[in-house]
């Protein structure tokens, strides 16, 4: 049912540089050039005319200024040919204007057969996804590149909105009915998308990002979420720098978070002045509740992973950690208590 | 705004006045058809979507009542027309007495509406906690025929099961929720019709004092024909709620 | 103003006629024509309520703005009514309600 | 340049509407269709403080993307006061209640309105509708977005949401009962001579927008009282969990909402079709077509409603139907522009306030009148509906177009109203800043909402902050626009130089009597035997009738 050719991306053809102040999003969907396109070319139409009628209207402002108190103009009360004119000229390009629209519309209306079906689930004010495996997501939602995607809407209070700039998509989420939107990821990276339907108090945070990954990475990806990957320790090495914890936990101990070489059985020294055994409990407890202890002199800065990890992701990463118990430790940063204190 | 006699100062003659009166009005009728045509959407939307729940909850509607006001707001509509014929040929005595009997009949109407309402109260079909669909062929009162309530059992049944033909109590719950939906609409439209009864019959009393005071006469008779057209649209809507609320699916008793 | 005086005997015609339509309409609405249900007990509102505003509104008998205002009046309510069904007429083909067994009922 | 530099000293008549009689129980008991103006002037301006007031706290809550002043709680407390308060309490009013309530009867020629008790119970109405809306406000305030949208306002929201929708509702039947007058004022109230074609376009404009008033009112007035019902009784009409279907609130709400959009621009293009001849002194080009564009507008607005309502998952067909008619609702505002543009043509064109307010109109009305195109676009909507696009594109509308006719036309019939003029260059100043003031606030929201920024948000990413700031900084700009008028304007009433009855001079029916006018607006009942806007057989102007124009400025 695609009515609409691919299209080179808006960016190439037009060579505009996008610059400080950028004036569209990036393309990231089989939509975004064409929806571009239409933009670009409805702003021509539009920038046509309304300089066309203030150029007039600037022009006749100085032309035709009264020069002396009692001037009147010239009577002039209509011309029939003339108002056809500017009312049939304007009726066909209003329609060409509507076709072009209403063609990329139904396109956007009537979903492919051959989708990745994923479910979208809103509610006040966060999102669930379910990817077509079982596995949930929150406020992230993995997608494969040139795959074309169906997103089954459904929202558990009020009316949500799922968009995504990039994809120059949207759709309500709207309670009592299952809306579908598709679209067809064209590069990957990682997108932002937010509820654009007012929903009550935290409306403006209800949002997240749409990580579209090569299909071999999102196959990866789901399959070492969905433990099915045959070694642990490797899905966990993936896990550790897709969620973005490597950026903290450097593995020289300078980072923002102490380094967990060696960390496995050792002891911690946490802010309380305690130690404790690094032991699978103590790993679990800090990726689910990381604030509950904080090793010493380092800040609570972890965000929590509740409800965002599989228990495979977290033996994943934990198979990991425990693979780091042969690594150097670093001087300092590491958390780990000194072999010759107490306890 | 000063006064000579019947014509109010901002108008050049009575005749100016009338027209504009007449007009007034039915451009009041207009906003009065458009008012009560967001409550016909909302119902024939709902109708549509849940054509099943609301042919079992118009059915619980008494037609008796529905078609005996039928006829008891006809009747006034035509002695309201009498009072205007009365009017324009400055018959002054016929003039209160058909006024009169336009109001008795709306009252007949109110309180046929009153005791609908009650019997609707007693069943347990106001919308809100306790509303329950099944409640009246569950708790049978005397007087109630033994034959139309399991009929009515049956149909309930029938279509719980066919909403949800796995687990009918489901099925029920569906049908309950959209059974109180149908009598939100029901209490929303007859309810909003019987206050415009009650603004009816407020101005019919106006112009029944001010018609015992023999005010109107073929010269003057305005309000008379004002009130009229009020009181006639009621009876239009009324004509539509009745086909709409009670008639539909009717037959399936 | 030269208004027509309507004569009771139009009035009682009118009357029975209207009594007439609500004994045919709920005799109608008792048997089983299908679909055709709808449409009977709405056409016979309709005739009911045309001659209602005709004669006893004197419709029939007003001046053209009159008769033009009943008639913006039922254009405007189709409109509201018929261009809403364009919605709701096609809408399942997209769409599909939540099962009656949704949770969200029973709240 | 005006007229008025060399008007002789003309004193104030010495009876007038304003000093027939003294006293509280005048005003407020008054069934004079020109102080029931006044009256809703008093309130309508009082409402637009606080639409105003809630509308800068915004921009500056704006300034940083984490929001600079006030929780999210609040900042969507403010954002929906902000639209009930602008909405349904000044623009819907200001013009048709103030100005439409002032002229009407003088442009027709007649001593009053056709039913002056049911002016003044429509003030009262409108009165005691502002005051539950106000109770509302201050109560708890309200955070449902002026569209009330259920089941959020219906079922989710916290704040003070029946009180509000009690004061909508309340304050429909104030809309509808002006509309009615309106109509039946000009059919039946016509003087002598005043034929439908020789009616000055404002009066068309407001017949116009009586027939949205009259049409569209009662069905959000039913609307809302339904979910004000299930809000209180906790029904289902549009609540899913019991049933009801949000989306049909949707259609209903808009069904007026979207035509009320044409009661505030409506009267606000007549008022512009007034200036526009009277200060190029010629008669407007295509009467007859900006006339009958008005009731097209009227009308055909009525049939687009669903456009706000594309990716809500309508059906496509619905989708394709108004997205169709939505096009065709287009042509009559085009036809009215390039009408204006041509009046222009040949004109001798003054430079006084009132014109500049009207020529800011007629670019920032194309603006907003063309980026509706791409809203009503399909393709284009899926990407940009409810985004800052959207809310650029009607303050391009409402503000830029509905408010400047509004001041425009306050400027054009202050002489009128109060007998008084007021200062010039001031009032020039004021004109040039609302419009530079209003595009620095506006036109980045347009690029805001391409980017993507959704609408109503408390805290957005870092990358839209540029364009935040930049719309903030226009938002003073404009609020000095705004402050400028309403000091000199308060100062010419009793400062001002004396008007006499036709400053500028025009050719209306209004500038036949004196300023301010008579109670009864004329001592005698006027006859009407000169066609609308035509100076050329006007020598009762005092101008150069008739007489070619001088070859400096004339030909080209």
């Amino acid at each position: 049912m695609t009515f609409i050719r691919p299209r080179p991306s808006f960016k190439e053809r037009t060579k505009t540089v996008q610059s400080q102040l950028p004036l569209y999003p990036e393309e990231a969907s089989n939509f975004a050039p064409h929806v571009d396109a239409l933009m670009l070319y409805l702003t021509s139409l539009c920038a046509f005319f309304a300089v066309g009628i203030t150029i007039a209207i600037v022009y006749f402002f100085f032309k035709y200024h009264r020069k002396s108190p009692n001037d009147i103009g010239t009577p002039i009360e209509g011309d029939s040919r003339l108002e056809a004119t500017w009312i049939i000229i304007p009726l066909i390009l209003a329609l060409c204007t509507f076709s072009w629209g209403a063609v990329i519309y139904v396109d956007y209306r009537h979903t492919p057969p051959d989708t990745l079906d994923i479910y979208v689930i809103a509610k006040q004010w966060m999102w669930k996804a379910q990817q077509p495996n079982g596995l949930k997501e929150i406020n992230e939602l993995h997608v494969p590149v040139n795959r074309n995607i169906r997103l089954t809407l459904a929202s558990e209070d009020v009316i949500h909105d799922f968009y995504v700039p990039a994809f120059r998509v949207k759709m309500d989420v709207v309670p009592g009915h299952y809306n579908t939107m598709w679209f067809r990821p064209t590069k990957p990276g990682r997108y932002h998308f937010f509820c654009s339907q007012y929903c009550g108090t935290n409306h403006a945070i209800m949002g997240g990002w749409v990580i579209v990954m090569e299909p071999t990475d999102y196959a990866a990806w789901l399959s070492g979420s969905s433990g099915g990957e045959a070694n642990p320790v490797a899905a966990g090495e993936k896990l550790f720098s897709e969620r973005a914890c490597i950026t903290c936990h450097l593995a020289n101990g300078t980072g923002r978070a102490p380094s967990l070489n060696g960390v496995y059985g050792a002891q911690v020294l946490l802010a309380d002045g305690t130690t404790v055994t690094a032991d699978e409990a103590y790993i679990r407890e800090s990726i689910l509740q990381p604030n509950a202890k904080i090793v010493a002199g380092y800040q609570p800065l972890m965000p929590t992973f509740q409800g965002q990890l599989t228990e495979e992701q977290i033996l994943a990463l934990t198979a990991y950690i425990k693979s780091l118990q042969s690594q150097p430790v670093p001087a300092k940063g590491a958390g780990i208590a000194p072999t010759t204190g107490k306890k | 705004m000063h006064r000579t006699g019947e014509l109010y100062g901002q108008f050049e003659t009575l005749e100016q006045q009338k027209e504009s009166a007449q007009l007034g009005m039915w451009v009041f009728l207009v906003t009065e058809v458009l008012f009560f045509g967001g409550l016909f959407l909302t119902y024939a939307v709902n109708r549509h979507l849940y054509f099943t729940a609301f042919g079992i909850a118009g059915n619980m509607l008494d037609l008796r009542y529905g078609a005996t006001n039928t006829v008891v707001l006809i009747a006034s509509s035509f002695t309201m027309a009498m009072s205007v014929w009365a009017a324009q040929t400055s018959r002054k005595k016929l003039l209160p007495f058909c006024l009169i009997l336009t109001l008795l009949l709306g009252g007949v109407f109110l309180g046929i509406k009153y005791v609908e309402y009650k019997q609707k109260f007693d069943h347990h079909l106001i919308p809100g906690h306790s509303f329950d669909l099944t409640y009246h062929v569950n708790h049978p009162q005397p007087g109630d025929d033994a034959k139309e309530l399991a009929a009515e059992r049956e149909e309930i049944d029938n279509a719980a099961r066919h909403e949800d033909p796995s687990q009918p109590e489901n099925g029920l719950i569906a049908l309950n929720a959209h059974a109180q939906l149908y009598f939100s609409l029901y209490f929303g439209m007859t309810g909003l019709h019987a206050l415009h009864m009650v603004v009816g019959a407020g101005l019919l009393i106006w112009v029944i004092r001010e018609s015992l005071k023999g005010r109107f006469s073929a010269a003057y008779n305005t309000p008379i024909e004002i009130v009229g057209l009020y009181w006639h649209f009621v009876d239009v809507v009324w004509i539509y709620l009745f086909a709409l609320l009670y008639l539909i699916n009717r037959h399936a008793v | 103003m030269s208004e027509r005086v309507v004569s009771p005997k139009i009035y009682i015609v009118i009357l029975l006629a209207l009594l007439l339509g609500t004994y045919a309409t709920v005799q109608a609405a008792l048997r089983d024509f299908g679909r055709w249900n709808i449409v009977i007990a709405l056409a016979i509102a309709s005739i009911k309520a045309i001659l209602v505003i005709l004669y006893f509104m004197h419709a029939r008998y007003s001046p053209k703005r009159t008769q033009l205002v009943i008639v913006c009046a039922a254009f405007w309510l189709i409109i509201l009514l018929a261009l809403t069904a364009t919605d709701y007429a096609k809408r399942s083909s997209d769409q599909s309600r939540l099962t009656p067994a949704n949770s969200l009922y029973r709240s | 340049m005006s007229a008025t530099l060399t008007s002789p000293d003309y004193k104030l008549p010495r009876d007038h509407y304003l000093n027939a009689t003294y006293g509280i129980r005048s005003w407020l008991l008054t069934t004079d269709h020109k102080r029931i103006a006044l009256l809703y002037l008093i309130s309508v301006t009082f409402f637009f403080f606080i639409g105003g007031i809630f509308a800068t706290l915004i921009r500056i809550h704006l300034l940083t993307p984490s929001g600079a002043l006030v929780s999210p709680e609040t900042y969507n407390k403010l954002f929906t006061m902000h639209g009930v308060a602008m909405i349904f309490f000044f623009l819907i009013p200001s013009i048709p209640a103030i100005l439409g309530n002032f002229l009407i009867p003088i442009m027709i020629g007649a001593k009053d309105l056709a039913f002056p008790k049911i002016n003044l119970l429509s003030w009262y109405i409108y009165v005691v509708g502002g005051c539950f809306v106000l109770y509302s406000f201050s109560t708890g305030g309200l955070d449902t977005g002026w569209t009330f949208y259920t089941p959020l306002s219906s079922v989710y929201s916290n704040s003070a949401v029946t009180p509000a929708v009690i004061g909508i509702f309340i304050n429909g039947f104030s809309s509808i009962l002006t509309g009615l007058n309106f109509i039946v004022t000009v059919h039946t109230m016509r003087a002598p001579g005043m034929t439908w074609f020789r009616l000055p376009l404002f009066v068309w404009a407001h017949y116009a927008t009586s027939l949205v008033m009259i049409l569209g009112t009662p069905v959000v007035a039913i609307t809302l009282l339904l979910a004000g019902l299930e809000r209180m009784f906790h029904l289902g009409f549009f609540n899913p969990a019991m049933g009801g279907d949000p989306i049909l609130f949707q259609h209903l709400f808009w069904f007026y909402s979207h035509p009320a959009v044409y009661i505030m621009i409506l009267p606000s293009m007549g008022v512009i079709s007034e200036i526009i001849p009277t200060f190029a002194r010629k008669p407007i080009f295509g009467y007859s077509f900006i006339a009958g564009s008005s009731i097209a507008i009227a009308v055909i607005g009525f049939l687009v409603w669903a456009h706000h309502m594309f990716v809500t998952g309508e059906s496509t067909y619905a989708a394709l139907t108004f997205s169709f008619l939505s096009y065709l609702v287009a042509i009559p505002s085009a036809v009215k522009v390039f009408n204006w543009t041509a009046t222009l043509y040949k004109g001798s064109i003054s430079w006084d306030a009132p014109m500049l307010y009207a020529l800011g109109f007629i670019g920032l009305f194309t603006i907003g009148g063309l980026t509706g195109l791409f809203l009503a676009c399909l393709g284009l909507d899926i990407h940009i509906h409810d985004t800052y696009f959207v809310i650029a594109h009607f303050h391009y509308i409402m503000v830029g177009g509905a408010v400047m006719g509004y001041v425009g036309g306050i400027h054009f019939w202050w002489p009128k109203i109060t007998g008084k003029l007021y200062p010039e260059v001031l009032s020039r100043v004021a004109a040039v800043t609302l419009f530079v003031g209003f595009n620095l606030t506006f036109f980045p929201q347009f690029i805001l909402g391409y980017l993507g920024m959704p609408r109503r948000y408390h805290s957005y990413p870092p990358e839209f902050q540029v364009l935040n700031v930049l719309s903030t900084a226009g938002a003073s700009v404009l609020a000095l626009g705004y402050l400028l008028p309403m000091i000199y304007l308060t100062w010419s009433m009793r400062y001002g130089r004396v008007a006499g009855p036709n400053p500028w001079p025009a050719t209306g029916l209004e500038w036949k009597t004196d300023s301010p006018p008579p109670t009864e607006n004329f001592h005698v009942t006027p006859q009407v035997d000169w066609e609308p806007y035509d100076y050329n057989n006007r020598p009762d102007l005092g101008l150069a009738a008739g007489r070619p124009l001088a070859p400096a400025h004339g030909d080209d």
